[in-house]
């Protein structure tokens, strides 16, 4: 049987400990955040309450609590990202936007930047792309988010950004359409298998690398 | 099918007319109270059905079919109420989601209409949520004594244990207390306080104003009919009349003899009430 | 199995300690110093995923952790650029 | 699958979608918050935005506060977003799903509020976005001790049991905070009330009726986890 | 012989490779030296990925460990010298 | 009363709320070292113990569960597997990259899994799809709101 | 059944109600200031009362038309302009009341 019928005592053995140490961490963080009186410290605490969130889900140590931490991972990653636009456009409109005004010179001479990026976005991309779905989208975002973050060029055309969101959420449309061939196709789950993965993969691959754009814009500036 | 819809009709009817004399009476209560002649009962049903012959007028300012909309809106939710209620007897949890409704219908009845006033209660509107649902939710309290949500299965159990309200009188205590933010000129009728004109129906006039009115005649008898039916049992229709006259007058009493509460305070007060009746509940029964 | 328990309580310590280090550990009160910070207990976290080998969770969590760090220090630096006072 | 336990709760079950492993079921409480939602998305969907008109100070004039074209377009396309996901928490069967759909909501309610420019309101949505994170520990966590507890997160296998184990009880309470937080509810819609304040009545109420529904659909699952004494 | 011996494997060397780095960014307070550190941290959770046999996941932590790592050194050299700007501005206007 | 009043309005003020709400989460939180937890070992979907199957140099540890291509099904134990027509097909199945990977080497089960045809995609796409329909979404708004945000409020774009 | 017979005899009271205040409104042009009781009033009151809680008194008609009848004609008095009516509805009742107790008490 490679399959037990039930979970193995190993993982029963640690469920306790785990949650236990979930709680731990989750009350620290929580105390973390209910004495702090910094809006971005808050931020960076929630990370870790997310982290004792996915301990909670992980120690149930079945497959699908595995893919139920994907959700929870990504969902935390989403929230980041929209929750910390939010306060930075509150920062911009409580200030008045004076930042724009001052020009700022910056050299950044990093070895790393100039040689490295090509090979490690083409390795990051290659692995995500063999892999596909949620996890190979995620690598090879982060591929593409390094390339991206490492080049010099400057500006994102408005057209090219809705572009690229267009792209993904056109393959978050062809994600769907393996989701209803599933069910109403069964006996073409190949398809579906693979509409789903690379439907999946391009729009993640995608998203991160727009971060990457944002990102870029912060930092590369010349 | 036929007579289903009669019903329904019958049920409808009686239970705006009833609940538009209730208001009434309240008022004349409050104003023999306060040492005033006070208006006639009928004349919140005049009122309703004054504003049906009168001429409707929208604003330039309300997001249009929306606003209209959201009148038809309240009508259907408390005739939905009705159907299940008194008609089916359905279940509790039903009445609870129109009752969340009756909150959001409330809410952007006030804020469509561009009116300040209105933006007004709508934001008390949404606030007072946060008090008014957990009072209805006390309602749960019935699902753990007796495992039934359902209204016909809760008048079986009161007939054979006794009504809920001697076994549960926090419960019935904190639902009361909801009834009462109902109210007009309760302390906790923060969305309607006459510091913010009518509150959300400020900017209502004619036909959708009317509208308004019905529905809230409909969810005052509902909301008192739920309490008797919920708490005291099956009762025939004129223990019905004489247990919702009491508790109006009851109600009035109260309303003329307090003063409107802050919108915090009211919600704090409300909330607390209900953390101790749900709390308290749940400790009496285990 | 032994290797298995080592990885949990290695990966439970690292959550934890981290976790104290985040919210009160030396020069807190700058947020990059703070962000930096969490990077330990992901990898303590990393380290528990890898007990119940779920490698493909792994896998995402480690490229995720990427894109997160990334978005708090952008936060971060930001805020400091504009000279916000929170 | 006999789920007539259902009936002590929100009516008899009228009939089910499965999707695998998550099975969309229908009793008549359900069937009519999900009606509402989608009666109400679509409200939202034909509907324009108010103006609010203030006085000016120091002059005679009126100023209109109005949104935006853009800010429009943006805004009700995630308000149908969340009417949609709203709409699916009410009937979904599975309590992971139901997370899911309770997060989706959390995300979309800030984005509708994000994209206005008074920063009390930005404020307030940003605290908001902070307990919406806070919030994905309960939320999940709880969902996790369920099902670690009883062995199974589909709701129509929940109703079933006829145990509640503290574990469980705990779980649910876990949850329902959660739906608390990510839908702005607790404690006491503060940071919700705030939000309220800008124009664009119709987003407005998306975000209401959707934190008001799931509210309600929440206190169904507690129900039919927690079982009577 | 020496079962102490025993315990010096790449499992126990890795982890107390990551504790090292763990405690190195807790305790450190300059931000640069924190970077290293992960480093540290990083490489001692590679080589418990490999303990466990898994190669690939190793292989893609590695690729992904020098990118955050470059991340967090752009933002760590854009804040330094965002606060010497303002360090300097500050000074002009005393002088001022 | 009175300084209960004052405490009454100070819980309305946005700014409070999130510290309130941990405050509140956390004490349920305690709750949780009082009472009794423990893995009930009857679970759905469940694994083999940590570590067996790459001891036991399986080429696809720790993802295999049985099956091969077009002829047996995969073991999968899912909720409803009468709702599942095609159940334990998605897992048995490896593309042949995959199978080319599988016979060079013994330690790149992951990877063979997490492309097209792993357990997790059967549990993601299959059975449980609408998680997955839901956890994209949630990128999706999230990353439309930010970018909306981004382009509109917070990118300098001006200085281009 | 029972509901249609309740909802006629709400509607009696809503109609009566009207009426009363109308014929109130036409009979007396001032404010309720003059406290003297007024006998048509008083004896619509006393009828209607004795019909609404006494109907098995009336035996030839069916019971519910005599409270139909009974509750309107209460309403009438009882609708009356604001401070009418007042004196004429507490006497109708108390008469009322004392028949109603002899009927099924003493009796």
């Amino acid at each position: 049987m490679i399959v037990p019928d039930v979970v193995s005592p190993v993982v029963v053995a640690l469920y306790t400990p785990a949650i236990i140490v979930g709680i731990i961490a989750g009350l620290i963080g929580l105390l973390g955040i209910a004495v702090e009186k910094n809006d971005l410290q808050i931020l960076i605490l929630t990370d870790l309450v997310g982290i004792s969130m996915m301990i909670f889900v992980c120690a149930v140590g079945t497959d699908l609590a595995e893919s139920l931490v994907l959700p929870g991972l990504v969902v935390e990653l989403a929230e980041i990202l929209a929750i910390s636009e939010v306060l930075m456009s509150r920062e911009i409109r409580r200030n008045g936007k004076e930042v724009a005004l001052i020009p700022l010179p910056m050299h950044m001479d990093m070895e790393i930047l100039d040689t490295s990026p090509v090979v490690i976005a083409i390795l990051l991309i290659a692995v995500g792309a063999f892999e596909s779905g949620f996890t190979g989208g995620a690598v090879a975002g982060g591929g593409i988010l390094f390339y991206v973050l490492s080049r010099t060029m400057r500006g994102v055309p408005s057209g090219m950004w809705e572009g690229i969101a267009g792209a993904s959420g056109i393959s978050w449309c062809l994600w769907l359409a393996g989701f209803m061939v599933f069910f109403v196709f069964p006996q073409y789950w190949l398809l579906a298998l693979f509409l789903a993965a690379f439907g999946v993969f391009i729009k993640v691959a995608f998203k991160a690398g727009l971060i990457g754009v944002i990102g870029r814009e912060e930092f590369k500036k010349e | 099918m036929n007579l289903l819809m009669a019903n329904i009709l019958l049920n409808v009817v009686l239970a705006f007319l009833v609940g538009s004399i209730l208001f009434g009476l309240e008022r004349k209560i409050m104003a023999r109270i306060q040492m005033r002649p006070g208006p006639p009962i009928i004349q919140y049903l005049l009122h309703t059905l004054k504003f049906f012959i009168k001429e409707s007028a929208f604003p330039k300012t309300a997001a249009m079919p929306f606003y209209i909309a959201i009148t038809a809106m309240l009508s259907f939710i408390w005739v939905a109420a009705v159907i299940v209620g008194p008609v089916m007897g359905g279940s509790l949890l039903l009445i609870f989601a129109i009752y969340a409704l009756h909150k959001i219908v409330e809410h952007n009845a006030g804020s469509s209409s561009g009116s300040p006033y209105g933006k007004l209660s709508c934001v008390r509107a949404v606030f007072s949520a946060a008090a008014e649902l957990p009072l209805f939710a006390v309602l749960i309290i019935i699902y753990l004594k007796t495992g039934t949500m359902n209204i016909g299965s809760i008048i079986s159990y009161q007939s054979i244990h006794g009504p809920l309200i001697y076994s549960l009188p926090l419960a019935a205590a904190m639902f009361f207390v909801l009834i009462l933010s109902k109210a007009h000129y309760s302390p906790f009728a923060i969305t309607k306080g006459k510091d913010i004109i009518s509150g959300y129906e400020t900017e209502h006039f004619g036909l959708l104003r009317g509208y308004l009115m019905i529905s809230e005649s409909i969810a005052w008898y509902m909301l008192l009919w739920v309490f008797l039916t919920v708490f005291i049992g099956a009762l025939s229709p004129v223990g019905y009349l004489i247990g919702m006259v009491a508790l109006t007058a009851v109600m009035a009493f109260i309303s003329a003899t307090t003063p409107l509460l802050n919108p915090n305070h009211s919600i704090m007060m409300q909330t607390t009430f209900a953390f101790v009746g749900i709390v308290g509940s749940i400790l009496m029964i285990m | 199995m032994l290797e298995v328990y080592i990885w949990f309580y290695a990966g439970c310590a690292l959550v934890i300690l981290g976790c104290i280090g985040t919210v009160i550990g030396p020069g807190v009160k700058d947020p990059i110093v703070r962000t930096l910070n969490t990077e330990v207990p992901a990898v303590g976290m990393s380290m528990i995923l890898l007990t119940y080998n779920d490698t493909i969770a792994l896998l995402t969590y480690i490229a995720a952790t990427v894109l997160i760090t990334m978005v708090l220090l952008r936060a971060v630096v930001r805020l400091e650029e504009m000279g916000a006072e929170l | 699958m006999d789920a007539s336990l259902f009936g002590a709760l929100g009516g008899q079950l009228l009939g089910i979608i499965p999707l695998g492993d998550i099975v969309f079921y229908f009793t008549p409480l359900n069937l009519f918050m999900c009606a509402a939602a989608l009666a109400f998305t679509f409200l939202i969907a034909i509907s324009q935005t108010e103006s609010q008109v203030e006085a000016e100070f120091g002059s005679l004039h009126d100023r209109e506060v109005k949104v935006e074209k853009k800010e429009f377009k943006i805004r009700r396309f995630l308000a149908i977003v969340c009417g949609l996901a709203t709409a699916g928490a009410m009937v979904t069967g599975d309590l992971f799903d139901f997370t899911l759909f309770v997060c989706l909501i959390g995300i979309v309610n800030i984005g509708i509020v994000a994209a206005v420019k008074q920063v009390d309101v930005l404020d307030a949505a940003y605290q908001y976005g902070l307990i919406a994170m806070i919030a994905s520990l309960p939320l999940f966590g709880g969902a996790s001790l369920i099902l670690a507890s009883a062995g199974t997160i589909s709701l129509l296998q929940l109703v079933q049991l006829s145990y509640t184990t503290p574990m469980m009880a705990l779980g649910s309470i876990l949850v329902f905070m959660g739906v608390a937080g990510e839908s702005g509810v607790a404690p006491f819609f503060a940071t919700k009330a705030e939000m309220f304040r800008t124009p664009g009545s119709p987003f407005l109420l998306i975000i209401h009726l959707s934190s008001l529904l799931v509210i309600v659909r929440m206190i169904e699952i507690l129900l039919i986890i927690n079982k009577p004494f | 012989m020496y079962p102490i011996l025993n315990l010096i494997n790449i499992t126990t060397i890795s982890v107390v490779v990551a504790f090292i780095g763990a405690a190195g960014i807790i305790l450190l307070s300059k931000p640069i030296d924190k970077a290293i550190m992960f480093g540290l941290l990083q490489g001692g959770f590679i080589g418990l990925v490999v303990a466990a046999k898994y190669l690939d996941v190793a292989m893609v932590a590695a690729i992904l460990d020098p990118v955050s790592t470059v991340i967090m050194l752009i933002a760590i050299i854009k804040l330094d010298e965002i606060r010497k700007r303002r360090q300097k501005s500050l000074e002009e206007e005393v002088i001022a | 009363m009175k300084s209960l009043g004052r405490i009454w309005n100070a819980l309305a003020n946005p700014d409070r709320i999130p510290r309130l709400y941990a405050v509140m989460l956390g004490i349920v939180l305690i709750v949780g070292f009082l009472i009794p937890l423990a893995l009930n070992d009857h679970q759905l979907y469940p694994k083999p113990a940590p570590q067996s199957q790459i001891n036991a140099h399986n080429p696809l540890a720790p993802y295999d569960r049985g099956g091969t291509l077009f002829q047996e099904r995969g073991i999968v134990k899912a909720q409803y597997p009468q709702f599942a027509p095609a159940i334990g097909e998605v897992t048995a199945y490896l593309s042949p990259i995959a199978i080319l990977v599988k016979k060079t080497t013994l330690y790149f089960g992951t990877s063979i899994y997490s492309s097209p045809g792993g357990l997790i995609d059967e549990i993601l796409y299959y059975t449980r799809g609408f998680d997955t329909v839901l956890e994209s979404s949630i990128l999706m708004m999230a990353f439309t709101i930010a970018s909306w945000v981004a382009l509109n409020f917070t990118m300098r774009r001006k200085e281009d | 059944m029972s509901q249609t017979l309740y909802l006629l005899y709400v509607l009696s009271f809503v109609i009566g109600s009207i009426a009363g205040l109308v014929l109130s409104y036409k009979k007396y042009k001032a404010p309720f200031v003059t406290r003297n009781v007024d006998v048509l009033a008083l004896v619509l009151a006393v009828l209607g009362w004795v019909l609404a809680l006494n109907s098995p008194l009336f035996g030839m008609v069916p019971s519910y038309i005599s409270i139909t009848v009974g509750i309107f004609l209460i309403a009438m008095v009882l609708g009356m302009r604001p401070g009418y009516g007042r004196y004429e509805t507490i006497t109708g009742f108390a008469v009322a009341a004392v028949l109603w107790i002899l009927r099924t008490v003493i009796l």
